[in-house]
């Protein structure tokens, strides 16, 4: 199941853990366990002593030993976040009685989906294709913890808006691209917002939001 | 004149979705052809909203304009647009465009949303050890609090800035049709020129010139005046039909 | 790895949840680590709607499952738990200090602002001053114990926190009104908190975006 990059033990030979007998991926599972929450795939390489390419090897392999099994892994761009498997949803649900309110309504879907099709969306891009100030939804997303503010690394002030792993979650996938019709959306959102950089509108500064 | 389509006014977010919404409910694509077919049905309501989100209002009118464009061009198809127009009615076609898009993203999200989600690993009860951190002193601690209360305040002022006075459609309607009353003939350039800018925060020139049109084609529709254009070029001259009567309007 | 018990698959040809495909261990597993503690044997027999004895074969395959791997199943005679293999213990000790020895971060020392200006704050009251989620901030507060929970003496089901006498030490003060412009802040997060009261979110189900 698991190949080459694993079988080589994590620690092996130093006393860096203990000399303990787990591959990559089994060590990768028992600290998502413990964290309970994501965890920066750069940390996990630290603690793991090992590089980043060995790092994506492990999590490719402990996504690979998930399948038929009751967790899954959420990938985001900097974090992996372990949870339960889509399909326990029903079962898991039972655990708790009351339910969250979960209905978004109509302007926080039109929001997260111009976020989740076109990563790095700005406040300009969601207010220009949807043509209203979206403030309030951007808002109540952010309180929601279903998306998160990035910093433009070009520009300071501008802020650009990513999916959080609990947005993921909730939609049931783990990573963008197995979003319902990805590719197909992601390109028709896309191409037009990009076009609009220079047009972008809202007079808000985006630090403001 | 009734709406064609049931049309909830109140549902109404932004004028793209009610723009996407008179085309979809033709089962349009959008084109020229659809938004000229809407441009009535978008005034309309534009006109029949009675309280409006102020800072929504531009926005509208905005996009009341650049749909009277389109249709004035289908009318008169010697009208030029100028490269600015032009340029606004590509801007339009493509935000429809994209926000179809964004609009079914909504919907496949909305249908899997909450549906499967997948839960977190359970609260352990965490063995709780005092660790403060190298970045923790309290200078440190109000500087972050006044960073946050100062984003806070830009948020709740910022609604206020937004509002600026707006040319209404009712407006230009009210004054073409007194112009009608006193003047038998009166060139639409004339008239379009005589108007003076109110300060829209859009382009005022070009926002009067097209609701003065669509006031014309208002008025028109509604047999108070009569337009005719000589020449391609021409001017359009507007008269009286029944000199007698009150124009009806609004 | 897993053998007949599990073959038949959980929910299979009834509607219970909803005929999704997950095997009697997968299904344990996905409850057991949602769960965070010891779950009854009786109660999870009546979640997969299955017998004891079937629950017993399935708690075999799902313990043989785990071998090699970075979780390990503890099993009583009436309850059973998932935690992390005793191979990770270091691994896992490990995390908790690289935790405990970072730096808050922004969001960390903004939460801990929000409570130590506004004594009592509830977590709505947090998220809507600082206009994001801050649930994974509270968590790391609580766990560094630099802030604790305390029951809302009106609503039982509030928790409202502030900062712990550790906390105050290490910051120096006696008191939080000795904290830096105190007078001023505070007055500022209350006018904030105030008008948010209506709107609060987070623990309280949103009606809509």
């Amino acid at each position: 199941m698991y190949a080459s990059p694993g079988a080589r033990v994590v620690g092996e030979g130093r006393d860096s853990y203990n000399s303990l007998m787990l591959t990559p991926p089994a060590a990768l599972e028992a600290i998502l366990f413990a964290a309970g929450e994501p965890v920066e795939k750069k940390r996990l390489a630290q603690m793991l002593e090992i590089s980043v390419a060995d790092l994506s090897l492990a999590i490719v392999a402990f996504e690979a030993s998930l399948a038929s099994r009751g967790l899954a892994l959420i990938n985001t761009d900097e974090e992996i976040e372990l949870r339960t498997a889509p399909e326990a949803a029903e079962l898991v649900k039972k655990l708790w009685e009351s339910e969250r309110g979960r209905d978004l309504g109509k302007a926080g879907l039109e929001t997260l989906a111009v976020i989740a099709y076109q990563e790095g969306a700005t406040r300009g891009d969601i207010d220009w294709v949807r043509g209203v100030n979206s403030s309030a939804s951007v808002r109540t997303l952010l309180l929601r913890g279903l998306i998160e503010r990035r910093e433009d690394p070009t520009d300071k002030r501008r802020a650009r808006y990513a999916l959080t792993s609990e947005a993921l979650a909730h939609l049931g996938i783990k990573r963008l691209t197995d979003l319902p019709r990805h590719a197909e959306l992601a390109r028709g959102v896309e191409a037009h917002v990009r076009t609009s950089d220079v047009a972008a509108t809202s007079d808000v500064p985006e630090s403001a939001v | 004149m009734p709406l064609d389509f049931d049309i909830k006014t109140d549902t109404y977010e932004g004028p793209l979705a009610l723009a996407l919404d008179l085309i979809e409910a033709r089962k349009l694509l959008v084109n020229d052809l659809a938004l000229g077919t809407i441009t009535d049905d978008f005034v309309q309501h534009v006109r029949g909203q009675e309280i409006f989100p102020v800072e929504e209002t531009a926005e509208f009118i905005g996009i009341a304009a650049t749909l009277i464009l389109i249709k004035s061009k289908s009318l008169l198809p010697d009208l030029a647009l100028t490269e600015e127009e032009s340029a606004d009615v590509d801007d339009l076609k493509r935000r429809l465009e994209a926000y179809a898009k964004v609009r079914e993203a909504a919907a496949e999200l909305g249908r899997i949303y909450g549906k499967q989600v997948m839960y977190a690993a359970g609260e352990r009860a965490p063995e709780v050890f005092f660790a403060p951190s190298k970045d923790l002193n309290a200078p440190a601690l109000a500087e972050a609090l006044a960073r946050v209360l100062a984003a806070r305040e830009m948020v709740e002022e910022l609604p206020e800035k937004r509002v600026k006075p707006m040319v209404t459609i009712e407006e230009m309607m009210d004054k073409l049709a007194k112009r009608v009353q006193t003047a038998m003939n009166l060139s639409f350039k004339d008239f379009a020129g005589s108007h003076k800018d109110p300060s829209t925060g859009l382009r005022a020139g070009k926002v009067g010139i097209i609701v003065s049109f669509l006031a014309l084609l208002e008025l028109v529709k509604q047999g108070a005046v009569a337009a005719e254009q000589f020449d391609p070029h021409g001017d359009i001259r507007i008269s009286h039909t029944t000199p007698s009567a009150t124009p009806h309007y609004g």
